[in-house]
């Protein structure tokens, strides 16, 4: 099964083919279930122009945030972006753009996007700014807005567990956006914090089949903790 | 007297039934787990992708990949389930869970609620807000009836740009319980001690007081 | 949390209810995952006028097909009902109606059903008689059509373990239809091979989260197979 | 010589690539599955939630719980993965199987095929095809070229209801290999012995024929 093994050895080959002004659609929610080295490695690169898909934008030194620092990032598509003062400031500056998008809106329209779903109605958002210049139906005596859904040149996903033919299992919240992230690229990689081999994973408990996978890399992961509550 | 915050989320804590799955939002909708009456259950969803969200951790249980909608680690009790945030979402959006509980900067007579934007100020973004109000079967605002001016938050129409439109049916406030029906605020509770004037004043939109309002009880 | 407790101990209770002209949604292809305990509730209470969301109907004498003989079933939304000439003799006479819709768009419609989507577009059925008298829209120059959502009064699932909550796992390719029929009644009720105490099941590895359920019964199944193909 | 059926589905699947996923309709295309070229993996994908199903069981692995989209009893290969119609779907339509291999009534040199109804004699549905071939990225039709009365299949347009249009890209016939584009069909490889003449004679589209053309290489 030579031709399903999609174990990268180097960040470099796990992102080969990224370049200016492509579209990046990551997992993660906060600082959880994020795929760090992916994203160390597109600063390593340096590459510029991005649109980010991604429900937050990490803060200001870790996660996506590190992408802000030398300006690589055009536009997110995020529901909330509130934890990161450059973010703001390059907002402010008009150096960035932002789309907010309602959280759940945001993740049908990933799914969608890789279900071959091209554009979805909800009542979220209508009569809201999120509506304003969207088609508008009723079914059943209630308005609608009509929602498109996004693909990315790339997906980049964080997995607990990745067998060689791709297929992914997450762990506890840290799953969030990614299983719809790794549907949603041209090119989905995953980082994962252990590759197993093909038959360690039951069939019925992968959350993320291989065939939506081009590369996986075994990654280590810092996993910092956003807000830190402990029982009183 | 106008309601603690603590005095707020046990009256919140009020309005759930045993078996109710509940959607908290930040702040005061939070504390309302704290309250929950005795001989009820429910069952406490996390947008992120958590049925079933317990307390905080102890210092042995923190573990980075277990966190709730406001990014605060947390614990899953007995009986949880865990999912992606399509799922997460596809429960809100098709109105299965049974009560949101969320703040607002304001809400209007229409049922209208503005709690995600203040231009030129606060652009962080609504998060799962806009699908929460969208979706759930019943949704509960509670926040200070008035701002820290006096200003009141329960308009005739919303100022703010809005999280929703037509889909808040009560509010909770320090000073009174209230029902959105017929564009106009139906008076239900007073807090102890405050009076229907005091009510009266902090209201801005049409306000509809029966003969008799009766104390809220703890 | 008694309050969660979905266990009901009879058939009678498990689909009281359910009423004349009523809309069902069926897990199950085939033969396989189906609710054989519900379904022979429904023969046994007699209602009529149903429609029966289900990807097949059954073969003559065992499945949905048994509703069939007392002539219970108006409509049928089905993608396949191939096997079953009782079916075909009353579509035949006009006692039966069938809308034939294809398969991968009846499992996205009772999945939008269930998470508040009231119609997304599809590429499938477009120009082809499915696609007759819908809306149609391009995106990225491709033509697409409206596709509406579907929920029912009833769903009826066949689960493989289920808690006491309504939390349920499904086994091999028995899952199939279930878990989106799970989402998409007013009153879903789970007939399962095994009831297991909260906590049994990893809340990682549970494909229907127990929000969707509101009652749970315990069945026998005969779980006969369609087409019992051997290794030569 | 026209091929046999097996002669068909190997030729089928010298198609298939290394590392394709492929998802093999009834009849014909199943077949192609016994003949995968030495040094070629393929996985494949059935609608009703597996991929990497294998072959069909022994007598002591029969599992009801365990079947294929054409409801045969099935094994799962090593790395398989099992999951709901709903996602089965999300794969297809969202373009993520690599080939899907067919069988049809008519195809036309506009890509259009037909496979599903014959009106007022075949009512059974459509089941998953009519989303395979909407989703998949590269689809083969594979049928004799010629029903029993030598009517062509590969017509100017289908005459019956469509499962799909402007879809079809290569057909792989008991008699030749030929490419679907420009409003015609391009021969591409003829059967061993099987005349050009014989393949024009059967070929109601417009047909395009090389100065060369090769034979099926077996």
């Amino acid at each position: 099964m030579a031709g399903f093994d999609k174990v990268v050895t180097s960040y470099a080959d796990a992102m080969a083919g990224l370049n200016d002004n492509m579209t990046i659609i990551a997992g993660g929610f906060g600082l959880c279930g994020i795929p760090e080295g992916l994203i160390a490695q597109i600063k390593t690169m340096g590459t510029s122009g991005l649109t980010i898909v991604s429900n937050n934008c990490g803060v200001d030194d870790f996660g996506l945030g590190i992408l802000l620092e030398d300006k690589q990032v055009k536009k997110m598509v995020s529901s909330y972006v509130g934890e990161n003062a450059l973010f703001e400031q390059q907002l402010l500056n008009g150096e960035l753009e932002v789309e907010l998008t309602p959280q759940g809106t945001l993740a049908e329209k990933m799914r969608a996007g890789g279900a071959g779903i091209p554009a979805f109605y909800t009542a979220t958002g209508y009569g809201t700014p999120v509506g304003e210049g969207k088609e508008v139906k009723e079914f059943n005596g209630r308005p609608y807005i009509l929602e498109e859904s996004i693909t990315g040149d790339f997906a980049i996903v964080k997995a607990w567990k990745a067998d060689r033919y791709g297929n992914c299992i997450y762990r506890h919240t840290a799953q969030n956006f990614n299983p719809m992230a790794a549907t949603a690229g041209k090119i989905t990689v995953v980082e994962a914090e252990e590759i197993v081999e093909p038959g360690e994973l039951d069939p019925a408990h992968i959350h993320t089949p291989g065939i939506y996978v081009d590369r996986v890399i075994l990654g280590t992961f810092e996993k910092r903790i956003e807000r830190r509550v402990l029982a009183k | 007297m106008a309601l603690t915050r603590d005095q707020i989320a046990t009256r919140v804590a009020q309005e759930f039934k045993d078996g109710d799955y509940v959607n908290l939002g930040i702040g005061i909708p939070t504390l309302a787990a704290n309250f929950v009456p005795d001989g009820i259950s429910v069952m406490l969803q996390s947008e992120n992708g958590l049925l079933g969200m317990g307390p905080n951790p102890t210092e042995e249980q923190v573990d980075a990949d277990m966190i709730n909608a406001g990014k605060e680690t947390v614990t899953a009790v007995t009986g949880a389930s865990i999912f992606s945030s399509a799922e997460s979402f596809a429960m809100i959006r098709g109105g299965h869970v049974d009560i949101t509980v969320l703040g607002a900067f304001e809400v209007d007579v229409n049922g209208n609620i503005a709690s995600w934007m203040i231009p030129n100020k606060l652009i962080k973004g609504m998060g799962g807000a806009m699908d929460l109000v969208a979706g759930a079967k019943n949704i509960i605002v509670t926040m200070t009836h008035a701002d820290k001016h006096g200003n009141s938050k329960l308009l005739a129409e919303c100022t703010l740009p809005l999280t929703g439109v037509n889909c808040i049916t009560k509010i909770i406030t320090d000073l009174a319980v209230l029902e959105v029906k017929n564009k106009a605020y139906y008076l239900l509770e007073r807090a102890p001690g405050v009076t229907v004037e005091e009510i009266k004043e902090k209201t801005a939109g049409e306000l509809v007081v029966p003969d008799n309002v009766p104390e809220m009880q703890f």
